[in-house]
């Protein structure tokens, strides 16, 4: 029943790397100052224990004391400061090539969904060595999607996308927890990330003869008469979408924002908030229409149209199908 | 008494009240009408987005007359009174200005 | 420091209203005083929860609010605007009757007080109850369809197209904060109505009228919470 | 005016003896009484919310979740977070004994407001009835949190009877924090100066702003909360166009600073214990009242570090984290000052020392693993697990409460009259240290493992280190009940204490122990500076040891 006492969680992406070298320093540094504390702590309780005919010598302070150990302190904290945001910024960097999986988080399961179409839930398949990219959202409550292997975790929250991005290292199968209190079952939220050498994934990929979800979205998009607007001739009404995703759009405000998948998100479902310059508000909400699932489909088949990139994983290959004069 | 508090150390009767004229009471209640038709005037102009610092900004006029001259701020001798206000509006600002900066910067990226 | 005047006016202790662990009169005075500004700095960061709230949807939902603010009668808030300046003035004019002794000329200038706050709920009420009849009040009967009635200068597609969900963050806000701002108000004439009972009966002296100076600040207080209310709620995007 | 030692306590009048009857308790407004008032309110709290850890320690000793169902396990850390918080540690230090000490420290006769302080227990009151009846029907699960849209939209328990209970004993705190702040401003004895005000006044004088500045925030968060569940207001459900962010900041713009309402006082205390036993002034005074008011100040810069997983902006974050290592400066600087009081000095171990020495060293590591928190990179990994949750123990129980008995040891002849038995109090101070750190140390493993917070069952392999938890727990609880039962029982039949058992410095220690109702017989001078231990221990000690064993 007891089995060994763990002392160090398994290390299974490069973030995990950088952050146990982290730890490492703070826990060294910490230590240190630990270790000073109580020993002059206990030296002066030792050496300064009342004794017959002996009374205590009454110090002021020292201002040059006070600045010392305020100035040094701090300058160390510098340090864990910004190397937590160095890490920090790469863990919310996605690269520009990640191979990206669509999460929808719900009470109490995580459902995901692969570029290729593939689906599970609780349990997610990814390659060794490869970048992965989440774009999470959530149906009801916030959700944290966390994996102690690769020291990552992200809110997942209702009504937007959060992401979040990983490389794995090692092979094996980790621990997939919900860390956001989430209600009854949450912990009862958890799941399994199982990390496979390339070989064995794009034998696992190739398994089901599942439709790519940008084509998916494609087809949403004709059955819900995006298409009628969105078009590039000049008739359209709105704005033509090839080659949208990533750049920086101007707003009938002044205000340019980048087309991100939050923002491609809001635009189906509030499409009043950002006014693309040089249009009128005239596109209807898609709220209540489309369901979390098939807001991913669009989101990606819109992402497709953005043009071939360099570095496409090979494993999905929506773009394929797609052509830019929709 | 006067080792009561160091701000009360020479007025030792600080009952001693400002009474305020009738004259700068009325004087105070037209500027604030004045005010008022004035920030409602203004927002029927269209300044572009001026229109909201036209109106905070005679808002906050008027807010300064009511506490200066209404509640005797500018004639109290006790700087703490001075002080409250100061760091009330301060903590107010550090709450608006630090969630506001996630709110504007989550655009960023 | 000025250890040799201690407890110099020790005789004090005769005047009734002077509580038995203060020193003199004005060491409680100040004492009251500091303790209402405190509770009011208190108020300040009350209200300033609602204010970053509406300050973050007012930034999101800019356009809607802009459109939604407009279903507001503009009327009856500079008449609700220009009925708490008066009731300050007169709270003002209460404050010079106590401090030049003149006890009737106290009491009805808080009856005063008391009728334009009354009139400021009174308002506000019609106003609500205007809000029921439109369904502008959030909830599950809200609705946002008759958008606009007769405000030609919006396109059509607009009004068709406007997001009413954040037409209903405005006026739920608008109702957090004015029915707060009316909760305070009812609070005040409640206030008032005993501090004029109180004053009829000849409490309040020129030496001693604590309470309708520290009544006196919450009002104004209130009264400067409506002053923003009034430009963020009712002034917003007027112009269109 | 220490040499006085009453021998006639049955004549002389006391504030524990000028009634006795339960009108002149209920209806007192003697601050005094007050703070008895809250002890034992508090300390009711204070078991309830113990009884409810130990479920939770209970229910974690095996993986699989057997003891109670996922629905009353989060009935369970809910309601022993809400309890612990709003009805233990936000009051406990302030409201007893800071309501004691803060009028006979500054040679007051009563706080400047002694109704509104009797208005203030009734407000805990109304709140505590609300939270017992939020428990007795059928708890509620929110987590302490009450993050929505959980809170306002998909649960189903007292949501409304809990926020109602925790509204009130807010305003109780708003109200005794505006008290606290009048009172050391308008109150103080002739020659009593800033300068010479203990650290334990300073350190509520800073607790007040907080209480006064930061608790409103969260009254009106509150509100809406609740406005939401019952008239579906929509301003923080994302389905209305809401944002539950927003109620993220606006709870940790109070709930933040909360921390610090704790932490600040039991400060206080340890300032007082560390100079009397170790019968020297304090190092450095102008840095420790820096340091508090900092404190208090900066506290309220970082509170998104609470959210750094949240989906705030990723240039937020950085601004919150750098924030929030200013915060740790002036604590550091107060650990540094506690350590250089004791050089040079001449130091017993009486009970209060004891736990004056836990608390630095528990706070110290408290405050450390705080930085790991505050790191950006770090806290992601960290962030909800049980490295949070020991984290926050170490302040707070490790902290708060290890000064708080320390505090009523120390103290506690002054409140009764009575002295506790010295053998018990110092052993029951090593139960706690120990139970202490079995309870909460292997959590801080069991966080960097992964084990997330608020988990009702767990994967096998983190169940050694949760049977450690529970070990220390139950040694905790005995620890905990010890000094209940010693304080009880010396209230009938301890030893009579002098006016100043300590021989310490400071006003409460001139007076009688206990108190007449006034305070003092007469209206104290002060003419000397804080802890002037030099001037006391010049007088010749008439015995080598004052104090009781």
């Amino acid at each position: 029943m007891f089995g060994h006492l763990p002392l160090w969680p398994d290390s299974a992406s490069t973030n995990a790397g950088n952050v146990d070298a982290l730890y490492i320093f703070l826990l060294l540094v910490s230590g240190i100052m630990i270790a000073l504390i109580f020993t002059v702590l206990t030296v002066f309780a030792i050496r300064f224990r009342k004794r017959r005919g002996q009374r205590a010598v009454q110090i002021e302070g020292s201002h040059q004391l006070e600045v010392t150990w305020s100035i040094i302190p701090f300058c160390v904290m510098l340090v864990f400061y910004i190397w937590g945001a160095v890490i920090y910024f790469q863990e919310r960097t996605p690269p520009q090539d990640a191979t990206e999986v669509y999460t929808v988080a719900k009470q109490w399961m995580w459902k995901f969904e692969h570029k290729g179409g593939q689906r599970e839930i609780n349990e997610l398949h990814v390659p060794v060595g490869r970048d992965v990219k989440m774009i999470m959202t959530s149906q009801d409550v916030i959700h944290s999607f966390f994996v102690p292997a690769f020291r990552i975790k992200q809110d997942v929250l209702p009504g937007r996308y959060t992401t979040l991005w990983f490389r794995a290292t090692k092979a094996g199968t980790y621990h997939l927890f919900c860390s956001q209190y989430c209600g009854t079952q949450h912990s009862g939220m958890v799941g399994w990330i199982k990390v496979m050498e390339p070989s064995d994934y794009e034998a696992w990929m190739s398994g089901g003869g599942n439709q790519p979800l940008a084509v998916t979205g494609q087809k949403l998009f004709a059955e819900l008469g995006c298409v009628t607007c969105h078009r590039s001739d000049t008739q359209g009404r709105g704005p033509d979408l090839a080659g949208v995703f990533g750049k920086p759009v101007l707003l009938q405000d002044g205000r340019t924002v980048t087309a991100d998948e939050n923002y491609i998100r809001e635009s189906i479902l509030e499409p009043g908030a950002k006014i693309v310059q040089g249009f009128k508000p005239v596109m209807p909400t898609f709220q209540g229409q489309v369901s979390d699932e098939q807001l991913n489909a669009l989101v990606d088949y819109v992402k497709s149209l953005a043009g071939p990139q360099s570095g496409r994983p090979a494993d999905s290959n929506p773009a394929a199908g797609a052509s830019p004069q929709l | 008494m006067s080792d009561h508090n160091s701000a009360s150390e020479h007025t030792p009767e600080h009952i001693s009240e400002h009474i305020s004229s009738l004259g700068s009471c009325l004087a105070i209640w037209l500027a604030l009408l004045a005010g008022t038709t004035l920030t409602v005037a203004a927002a029927f102009i269209d300044l572009g987005p001026f229109n909201t610092i036209v109106a905070l900004t005679i808002a906050t006029i008027k807010a300064t007359l009511v506490v200066l001259f209404y509640m005797h701020v500018k004639y109290t001798h006790e700087k703490l009174t001075g002080l409250v206000i100061v760091s009330a509006i301060f903590f107010l600002f550090i709450l608006l200005a630090l969630s506001m900066a996630d709110y504007t910067m989550r655009l960023w990226r | 420091m000025h250890t040799s005047q201690a407890v110099a006016d020790k005789p004090e202790h005769e005047n009734p209203a002077l509580l038995h662990h203060f020193a003199t009169k004005g060491q409680q005075k100040n004492a009251a005083s500091l303790g209402m500004w405190l509770f009011l700095a208190q108020e300040v960061m009350f209200f300033g929860g609602l204010f970053c709230a509406y300050l973050v949807y007012r930034y999101k939902y800019f356009g809607d609010f802009g459109s939604a603010s407009q279903q507001l009668d503009i009327r009856l808030g500079t008449i609700n605007t220009v009925v708490l300046i008066c009731s300050s003035l007169t709270v003002v004019l209460a404050i010079r009757a106590v401090q030049l002794g003149k006890r009737m000329a106290l009491v009805f200038w808080l009856l005063a007080t008391i009728l334009f706050g009354l009139a400021f709920l009174g308002i506000k009420a019609n106003e609500y109850a205007e809000k029921f009849e439109k369904h502008h009040v959030p909830g599950t009967s809200f609705s946002y369809h008759e958008l606009l009635p007769g405000q030609e200068k919006f396109p059509a597609a607009e009004r068709q197209y406007a997001n009413p969900h954040h037409a209903e963050m405005f006026f739920s806000l608008y109702f957090a904060m004015t029915g707060m701002h009316a909760l305070h108000m009812i609070i005040g004439v409640g206030l008032f109505g005993f501090l004029a009972y109180k004053a009829w009966r000849g409490k309040y002296t020129p030496d001693y009228y604590t309470p309708i100076e520290n009544a006196g600040l919450y009002w104004h207080f209130v009264d400067i919470v409506w002053i923003y209310l009034f430009g963020l709620l009712y002034l917003i995007d007027r112009h269109r | 005016m220490a040499t006085a030692v009453v021998s006639d306590s049955g004549e002389r009048e006391t504030y524990l003896n000028a009634g006795y009857g339960l009108k002149s308790w209920l209806l007192t407004v003697d601050h005094k009484r007050i703070a008895l008032l809250y002890l034992i309110s508090i300390t009711f709290f204070f078991f309830i919310g113990g009884f409810f850890a130990l479920l939770i320690r209970l229910e974690l000793l095996t993986p699989a979740g057997e003891l109670v169902q996922s629905d009353t396990y989060n009935k369970l850390f809910t309601m022993h977070g809400q309890v612990m918080v709003f009805f233990f540690l936000i009051p406990a230090v302030p409201a007893v004994l800071g309501n004691f000490l803060i009028p006979l420290m500054i040679g007051a006769k009563d706080l400047a407001f002694p109704r509104i302080n009797l208005l203030s227990w009734y407000l805990y009151i109304i709140g505590g009835t609300l939270m017992i009846y939020t428990i007795l029907n059928g708890g509620v699960d929110t987590g302490w949190t009450f993050y929505t849209p959980l809170s306002t939209e998909f649960l189903k328990t007292n949501v409304i009877s809990a926020i109602v209970g925790i509204f009130f004993a807010g305003f109780s705190s708003i109200l005794t924090g505006l008290n606290f702040i009048v009172t050391i401003h308008r109150m103080r004895a002739p020659g009593m100066t800033w300068n010479r005000l203990p650290l334990f006044v300073w350190a509520h004088y800073a607790t007040s702003i907080i209480q006064v500045l930061g608790t409103p925030v969260v009254a009106i968060t509150l509100v809406l909360v609740a406005l939401e569940r019952l008239f579906h207001l929509g301003v923080f459900n994302p389905m209305l166009g809401g944002d539950p962010l927003l109620f993220q900041h606006l709870f940790w713009f109070y709930s933040h600073p909360a921390v610090y309402i704790m932490i600040l006082p039991g400060m206080g205390i340890v300032s007082e214990i560390v100079c009397c036993f170790s019968r020297k002034r304090i190092f450095g005074y102008k840095a420790m009242t820096l340091a508090v008011v900092g404190i208090a100040v900066i506290g309220f810069l970082v509170w998104a570090h609470h959210m750094f997983v949240a989906g705030i902006s990723l240039y937020a974050a950085l601004i919150f984290s750098l924030l929030s290592y200013f915060v740790a400066v002036p604590s550091a600087i107060k650990v540094f000052n506690w350590t250089a009081t004791m050089y040079k000095g001449s130091i017993t171990y009486q009970t209060p020392m004891l736990y004056a020495f836990g608390f630095i060293g528990l706070f110290t590591i408290g405050g450390l693993t705080g930085l790991f928190l505050a790191c950006l990179g770090m806290d992601v990994h960290v962030h909800d697990t049980y490295f949070i949750i020991a984290h926050f123990h170490y302040i707070m129980v490790g902290g708060m409460v290890m000064a708080y008995l320390g505090g009523m040891h120390f103290w506690w002849p002054k409140i009764t009259g009575r002295m506790y038995p010295e053998g018990w109090g110092k052993l029951a101070a090593l139960i706690v240290f120990i139970g202490f750190n079995l309870t909460f140390f292997p959590q801080f493993i069991l966080g960097y493992l992964g084990m997330p917070r608020r988990y009702h069952a767990y994967p096998a392999e983190f169940q050694i280190l949760n049977v450690l938890s529970t070990a220390g727990a139950t040694i905790l609880a005995v620890g905990y009940l010890l000094p209940m039962v010693y304080f009880v029982w010396s209230m009938r039949y301890g030893k009579p204490a002098p006016p100043n058992p300590w021989n310490a410095a400071g006003l409460e220690w001139q007076t009688h122990s206990p108190p007449p109702t006034f305070n003092f017989d007469e209206q104290p001078v002060v003419t000397w500076e804080a802890y002037n231990y030099d001037e006391i221990d010049e007088i010749p000690e008439k015995e080598e040891v004052p104090v009781a064993h």
